[in-house]
């Protein structure tokens, strides 16, 4: 079973950097997308099968895989846009970065205290990984889809690592902060369209009327 | 029962707000919830019931020295509010009065937390809950303060989550069972796996400190509080900042336990110190007033961490700081409305004589920004001076005369933002300004009242939150 | 004596020899020059002769034109009246009175000058503007050496200030204090009461508008300042402690028609200073006093 | 007892004031004067001779139950405090009345009651905290007097200058609380000397009241809110305010542990204010400026005499004697300061509100309008600069007494005390100097501009106020024996080893000795008047050595006036001046302009505020609005705390 969720994780790690290579949006999203869908089957492998677990898994997967990208692609497509150009960190930059941040979170994993069944597992790495690629995205772009797609990967990253509790942890936290996260992206997704209204474009850098 | 009436009676209300088909009506439901609210948590500071240890949400001491504060300010928000709601027919209020009533609610869980997944639970609920209340004006500067509010505090609380999962590894590592209570997690005490411990103090501060805006996390508040409706931004300042504060000083009862407790201080003082610093060389230069209390909310929130950093005496001190913050800043927030309203400008270019203009809200905002920058007779400066004692009771000189530094360089840029405001030639004809914006008793009384309050408290500390805050300090700093 | 007998008495003899002393000052500076020059007595006609004439006021000045040179000789008179002569100690000598009479010679200072400065005129302001400048730095060197007297003796009493031996500084303590003199009283190489170019006046441009009984007034205060100035540097200086009253008395006497003598002499053989370098001079005298003070504080010491 | 009823009498009119006080303007005057008395007959019974008056109430305010304590150090203050303010009180009826200052009349009144009532209450606590409490109220009323006539921008600005470096102070005053209770263990005050580890709290206390006192550096918020202020606000607040100033420095010196250097620093300081306030006081144009400055000099003096009692209880043995001389001396010096400045700020705004401008060189001849203001500024001007037979001769002669017999005994202090006699002595002829300037530019002569041609002379209540104040520097300066049983009550309050002897007998002589000075100066000037009546009396046209048609502007000027000393002080005083001068056969248009700004505020203050705005700037320019760099600095801070945690760790 770690093989199979090593495999997984390693995808969701291999995902992030072609949400660091693709200059298209397109692209991007799609990444994110299996990403997301990736990630919501992995508690069915952990957990015992349940019918609650089963549920959010679903859950999961329809909001990560599904409801958000849809919002984000027509987004995308009200703005007109197909392509990032001109980020902020090129996208080499970011490649470089991204891989470089993989190597040093396999790294980090294995100085870090880790439970002996935990160990073997690539989660916390892919963790960080996933934690890092966020970060690059939402520093390194300058469409806010871009950015809503980095901080899913961000999301995902630490969705990643509450795997390791998920025993620990009663399903009713684990649930509700699924939903928050959720109806944060959610609620993402309508401010960007607002924004897309609003300002007529998406690209954040027409957001800098507010400053000092 | 009375604990979870705090949370349901809000969201009740608030999902009748979003089937109430009146625009005109609806906004009576929030003064009506808000002094329920009032009434319960105010019968429970007087009357506190009791909570196991076990519990997942209760009404425990730390709630008891705070949620009330946040439920005053509600209230007078909403006895504003409605008044401001009349004057803004043009916009639909479904929205807002149910995700305000909402918001309410979730405060009130988040305070009452005493689990950590709950407590992050609620603290994201604030978060989402806000977004509408922050574009309620629509323009597209509203969006984008909601767009950076949105990815800003999303990534903050996204850490805090990370934190909290470190922080229940911990638990798992140090061969605990991962129960999430701060209780549990406080009894398992230094059993608790250190480097986890630390990484999730890390990820926790700067998560939660995000939510209170202590720098460098602060970036997204100028923005919001410069772009929200009054109302909204004295929540944000009074409330949600408040909730955040609660779970940082759970979360910092129990990494102590867990016997780091002298690095978790020196974090949270450089923190707040360096807060401070930030907010005071920013408020030197800023030229709009709502942006003003932005930065100054900034310096407060440093406060409150160098507070907690200074052991019990510090901590019953920032306590007494949070009711003090939430009801003074509650009173400018609403002052800074008003005459943002009269003026139509919010900046000092813009806007000027607001004395002649606006005489009540004038006084009002000058009299709270004295009480903010610590003149007595007011809250505030009876609590920064406990902080200030309890500094060199601690040894803590040079954080002293830094804090001390920071309060002068903030009262030089307040006074010079809000004398700039008040005083000087009325830019626009006073008459004019009465039609378009008459200074009803409806928007004024509450600031009063909020001052009032922040007076009382100063002058004549209720003895039952005198003896709510000793509960609080002792349940956060356990008597071995 | 009883105070009420000796006060007057001093008064008559003190205000009745004073204007002696500008003729005096007169008669060596024409016996310098081989010129016969005016009578001993000058001053004694002169002012006679304006406390019979009438005034005449500019329109812009206030009664203070007339008070102002009144309380000026009031106060030069209550000053002098403070001055022990040698044993015969004043007839008001209580603690401090040394201070008092510093600052009664300030009032008469301020009554000169406020009433000068009444007409409006700009040659009395430039004069008064020198003289309340000046009279900053021979303050200073007033109080330094008073200050050095009262060293000496350990006492703030005029009386008991002036009655003993002079100490180690006495020679630079008589010049300091000559230095004031010459300055107070507007001597060369301070003022050229003889000159003919106001521009370049201290204390007689203050005069030009005043006419009749107040300028009578200032003259013979002008005296009376003079002969206070004479007393006090000869009774600062020479050993009055154990002789008798009326050897003091000639001593006194002799030593003030000397101090005359010696201004009379500096008015002939020196010119008057540039402006510019009067501050030097002062500063000089002040130092002179203040040196003073400290040799009489290491002689105490010692 | 009757100090309590009399305080409660106090307090009762102020609190009415406040109430009542924008509204009835007649009932306010009547209260305010009823507190007056209240708070003078409190402080002279006590001054007299009564016990100290202690008042304790089981009422918390703020945590602390109130503890009021009157003594006599602060019945010294009490007083003063109380006369000033009611003669400000009666003057502001009709300088600031209802129908001039339709908008701040109302405004005015309250806060002067609320000026009143918080200076009293400094004056009366006994506590660390409620003695904050009513310094920050004090501070704040203050300001919004100052600013009473906001709409001048001069205004607003010497009012936010006066806020914020008050609040510097008050940050110290914070610090210097704080420690102390901690220390102490309560907020109680009171004698503390045996606390000896309590003396470097002496130099916060220094710094804090320092700034409100005017200390020369820290007084650069001095002249310019003096000079906006309304002149009656001028008044309290120099006759007052910054005695609060002082106050404190004498409180904290007499009940706390001193450092040992704290003497002679504060006798530099003294010397330092008295020599170079008056200095920028000789060289202002603007009347009110130069008062604000001659204040600072004050100040100096009354240092002076502090410094002076500080090193003489340090000393002891027969630095006893002469440390109480000086503080006798420079307790008087409150008063007799407190007197005169509110009178010349009486007859200043008197002019200001006839002429409506505050520059000598556009006034001029102003006597004849006005003789009673020109008579009360003389009147000042002669006990400004200590002449006899007025009040600060009295003081300054029972400092320099002290100065004096320190050098007598040539004890270590001696090398201090000879300079601080000297500086005494220069100081007064500066001022001497400065008020015949002042005094005769503006009165005397010929009107230099059309503004004062129209002047006219003030009412009735702001005649009364000065003739009340000028009657209060004539009694203190003829009758200084009177004030025997104060000073001894005063100085033994500071210092309790110093009861018993008397620091007023040498007073005895010298009242004497004034009296007949006095007495001789009007019978002079009774006697040449009536002569040059007899001899007959005619007026003409100023002589001016013969020139016929005088101009009013060929008159001296300010300017040139204080040119002479100024000049002596080029280097701290820093004029700027603008020369053109005339040129070609036909000149025109020459140009002089002389100006004095503050220098300190001009060349330290301004350089190093700037420093620190470049630092705002620089700081601001990092909230650019660009959400990538706001995420970048949330990374960043999480970077810094998981190094801050890693080394605090591994500790």
């Amino acid at each position: 079973m770690t093989a199979t969720l090593n495999v997984l994780v390693g995808l969701a790690m291999g995902l992030n950097l072609v949400a660091l290579g693709s200059s298209r949006l397109p692209g991007l999203i799609r990444a994110v997308a299996l990403q997301g869908a990736v990630l919501g089957v992995m508690p069915v492998l952990m957990h015992a099968m349940d019918w609650r677990v089963t549920l959010v898994a679903i859950a999961t997967v329809a909001g990560k895989g599904l409801v958000i990208p849809t919002l984000l692609r027509r987004a995308m497509r009200a703005a007109n846009i197909e392509r990032e150009i001109d980020p902020f960190i090129g996208f080499v930059p970011s490649l470089l970065l991204g891989a470089g941040g993989t190597i040093a979170a396999v790294a980090l994993a294995q100085a870090l205290p880790l439970l002996p069944e935990h160990a073997g597992t690539l989660l916390v790495p892919g963790s960080l990984a996933s934690v890092l690629t966020g970060f690059v995205l939402l520093i390194g772009r300058t469409k806010a889809i871009s950015q809503v797609c980095g901080y899913l990967i961000l999301e995902n990253g630490i969705f990643l690592f509450g795997l390791l509790l998920i025993h620990a942890t009663p399903l009713l936290v684990e649930a509700g902060i699924l939903l928050d996260l959720t109806v944060g992206v959610f609620v993402i997704g309508i401010i960007v369209d607002r924004i897309q209204r609003a300002f007529d474009t998406l690209d954040t850098r027409k957001l800098t009327v507010l400053r000092e | 029962m009375n604990a979870y009436l705090l949370i349901i009676v809000p969201m009740a209300a608030a999902a009748l707000a979003a089937l109430w088909p009146g625009d005109r009506t609806r906004p009576w439901l929030l003064p009506i919830t808000g002094a329920a609210h009032v009434v319960l948590s105010v019968w429970m500071l007087i009357a506190p019931p009791a909570v196991s240890d076990a519990a997942w949400l209760g009404f425990d001491p730390l709630a008891r020295a705070m949620l009330p504060a946040v439920s005053i300010l509600f209230l007078c928000c909403a006895v504003y509010g409605l008044n401001y709601l009349r004057l803004r027919t043009e916009r639909p209020n479904r929205i807002f009065v149910a995700c305000l009533l909402a918001v309410l609610g979730l405060l009130s869980a988040g305070h009452m937390a005493r689990h950590l997944g709950l407590l992050w639970i609620a603290v994201e609920g604030v978060t989402l809950a806000a977004v509408p209340l922050l574009h309620f004006n629509g323009t597209p500067r509203a969006y984008e303060a909601t767009w950076k509010y949105l990815l800003v505090g999303g990534t903050g609380i996204a850490l805090s989550l990370l934190g909290s999962f470190c922080l229940g590894y911990a638990s798992i590592h140090g061969g605990g069972s991962g129960d999430l209570t701060f209780h549990a997690l406080a009894a398992q005490g230094a059993g608790l796996s250190r480097p986890w411990v630390l990484a999730a103090w890390v990820l926790l501060l700067a998560g939660y400190g995000t939510k209170m805006g202590l720098a460098p996390m602060h970036t997204w508040k100028p923005d919001a509080y410069g772009e929200a409706p009054a109302i909204v931004g004295a929540v944000l300042a009074g409330g949600v900042t408040t909730v955040a504060f609660v779970a940082l000083l759970r979360i910092r009862a129990v990494v102590a336990a867990a016997g780091v407790g002298p690095v978790v201080d020196r974090t949270l003082l450089v923190i707040g110190l360096f807060s401070m610093v930030v907010a005071a060389l920013f408020l030197l230069g800023t030229r709009d007033f709502k942006r003003m209390l932005a930065y100054s909310s900034v310096e407060h929130m440093g406060i409150l961490a160098i507070g907690a950093a200074l052991g019990g005496a510090g901590v019953w001190a920032a306590l007494f700081h949070v009711w003090n913050n939430s009801l003074t800043k509650g009173a400018l927030f609403l002052s800074a409305g008003n005459i943002r309203r009269a003026a139509g400008a919010r900046t000092m270019d813009e806007v000027g004589g607001m004395a002649a203009i606006t005489p009540r809200s004038a006084a009002i905002f000058v009299t709270g920004m004295f009480a903010v920058t610590a003149c007595p007779p007011f809250g505030p400066f009876f609590s920064e001076l406990r902080i200030l004692r309890a500094a060199f009771a601690t040894g803590n000189g040079i954080a002293a005369a830094v804090f001390l530094g920071s309060l002068l360089f903030v009262f030089f840029g307040l006074t010079r933002v809000v004398f700039g405001i008040v005083d000087g030639r009325p830019r626009t004809a006073a008459r004019k300004v009465r039609e378009r914006f008459p200074e009803t008793m409806g928007v004024i009384l509450p600031a009063v009242a909020l001052l009032g309050f922040s007076l009382l408290l100063g002058l004549a500390t209720p003895s039952v939150l005198i003896e709510a805050w000793d509960a609080a300090v002792i349940q956060l700093f356990p008597v071995p | 004596m009883t105070p009420y007998l000796e006060v007057p008495l001093r008064l008559v003899v003190l205000l009745g020899l004073a204007p002696l002393l500008p003729g005096i000052i007169n008669k060596v500076k024409a016996w310098v020059g081989g010129r016969r020059g005016p009578p001993v007595l000058q001053l004694y006609y002169d002012l006679a002769r304006l406390w019979r004439k009438g005034v005449v006021m500019s329109t812009l000045a206030s009664p203070g034109f007339i008070a102002g040179p009144a309380v000026a000789w009031v106060a030069v008179v209550a000053a002098i009246v403070l001055l022990p002569l040698g044993p015969a100690e004043a007839p008001f000598a209580f603690r401090g009175d040394v201070l008092l009479m510093i600052y009664l010679l300030a009032l008469a200072r301020f009554g000169t000058t406020w009433a000068a400065m009444e007409t409006g005129s700009a040659f009395e302001g430039m004069g008064v503007a020198r003289e309340v400048s000046y009279a900053v730095i021979a303050e200073a060197a007033i109080i330094a050496a008073v200050l050095s007297l009262s060293v000496q003796t350990g006492s703030v009493s005029l009386s008991a200030m002036l009655a003993p031996a002079p100490g180690a500084g006495a020679v630079l303590l008589a010049a300091g204090l000559f230095t004031v003199l010459l300055a107070e009283n507007c001597r060369v190489p301070f003022d050229d009461p003889n000159t003919h170019l106001e521009l370049t006046m201290i204390h007689e441009v203050m005069a030009l508008d005043h006419s009749g009984p107040p300028l009578a007034v200032i003259l013979h205060g002008a005296a009376v300042k003079l002969l206070l100035f004479s007393l006090l540097l000869v009774e600062a200086v020479l050993p009055l402690g154990g002789v008798s009253a009326p050897v003091a008395l000639a001593i006194i006497a002799a030593g003030v028609f000397v101090v005359t003598i010696g201004v009379g002499l500096v008015e002939s053989l020196l010119a008057r200073f540039a402006f510019r370098s009067v501050p030097l001079l002062l500063t000089t005298a002040f130092l002179m006093c203040l040196f003073a003070l400290l040799m009489a504080w290491k002689g105490g010491a010692a | 007892m009757i100090v309590g009823p009399c305080i409660a009498l106090a307090a009762l009119g102020l609190a009415g004031g406040i109430v009542g006080g924008r509204r009835w303007p007649r009932v306010w005057l009547a209260l305010t004067l009823m507190a007056a008395t209240g708070g003078l007959g409190a402080a002279l019974v006590l001054l007299a001779g009564g016990a100290d008056w202690v008042w304790r109430s089981a009422l918390p305010v703020g945590g602390e139950v109130i503890h009021l304590r009157l003594d006599g150090v602060s019945a010294v203050f009490l007083a003063l405090m109380s006369v000033v303010g009611g003669a400000g009180a009666v003057y502001s009826r009709e300088y600031w009345s209802d129908r001039e200052q339709r908008r701040s009349a109302g405004r005015g009144r309250r806060w002067w009651s609320g000026l009143m009532a918080s200076m009293g209450w400094v004056l009366l606590s006994a506590n660390g905290l409620h003695f904050l409490l009513g310094w920050e109220a004090f501070t704040v009323c203050a300001f919004f007097l100052v600013t009473l006539d906001g709409r001048m921008k001069a205004v607003r600005r010497a009012g936010w200058l006066y806020l914020a470096a008050s609040h510097a102070g008050t940050v110290c005053l914070f610090a210097f609380f704080a420690l102390l209770a901690h220390s102490v263990g309560s907020w109680e005050l009171g004698p503390m000397r045996e606390h000896v580890e309590l003396a470097p709290l002496f130099w916060l206390v220094l710094a804090g009241f320092g700034v409100k006192a005017g200390l020369f550096p820290l007084h650069v918020w001095l002249p310019s809110a003096h000079a906006n202020a309304p002149s009656h606000v001028s008044a309290i607040l120099s006759g007052v305010a910054i005695k609060m100033g002082v106050y404190g420095l004498v409180r904290f010196s007499g009940w706390l542990p001193v450092p040992a250097a704290a003497g002679w620093v504060v006798i530099v300081a003294g010397m330092v204010s008295a020599v170079l306030g008056i200095a920028f006081a000789l060289a202002q144009d603007d009347l009110k400026r130069l008062l604000a400055y001659c204040s600072v000099e004050n100040i100096g003096v009354i240092l002076i005499g502090l410094g002076a009692a500080m090193l003489g209880a340090a000393h002891g043995g027969n630095g006893l004697q002469w440390g109480r001389l000086a503080l006798a001396g420079a307790l008087l010096h409150v008063w007799n300061h407190g007197a005169f400045k509110a009178l010349l700020f009486f007859s200043a705004g008197s002019v200001l509100h006839a002429t409506g401008t505050r520059e000598m060189s556009r006034l001029g001849g102003l006597w004849r309008a006005m003789p009673w203001t020109a008579g009360a500024f003389a009147l000042g001007s002669v006990a400004v600069a200590a002449l006899p037979p007025l009040n600060g001769f009295v003081s300054e002669w029972l400092i320099y007494l002290g100065l004096f017999d320190a050098v007598t005994t040539q004890g270590p202090a001696a090398a201090v005390a000879v300079p601080a006699a000297i500086v005494l002595g220069v100081a007064g002829a500066l001022a001497l100097a400065t008020f015949i300037k002042a005094g005769t530019i503006v009165f005397m002569g010929a009107a230099r501009t059309r503004r004062p041609a129209h002047a006219h002379e003030c009412g009735v209540l702001m005649r009364g106020a000065m003739c009340g104040l000028a009657a209060i520097c004539l009694g203190l300066g003829l009758a200084p024996q009177l004030l025997r049983p104060i000073l001894l009550r005063a100085t033994a309050a500071w210092h309790p080893a110093w009861g018993g002897v008397d620091p007023g007998a040498p007073l005895v002589p010298l009242g004497t000795a004034s009296l007949a000075v006095a007495m001789a100066l009007a019978v002079g000037v009774v006697l040449v008047f009536a002569h040059v009546r007899r001899n007959g009396l005619n007026r003409s046209v100023t002589w001016d050595c013969g020139y016929a048609t005088p101009g009013a502007r060929m008159q001296y000027t300010s300017g040139s006036f204080g040119d002479l000393a100024a000049r002596w002080f080029r280097w701290i005083l820093r004029p700027e001046r603008r020369l053109r001068r005339p040129r070609g056969p036909l000149p025109d248009g020459a140009v002089l302009v002389d100006r004095h700004p503050e220098t300190m505020l001009d060349r330290v203050l301004r350089p190093a505020s700037t420093g620190v705005l470049h630092v705002s700037t620089a700081v601001r320019r990092l909230q650019h609005g660009r959400l990538q760099s706001y995420i970048v600095y949330l990374v960043a801070g999480i970077a810094v705390l998981a190094l801050m945690v890693l080394l605090g760790g591994s500790q």
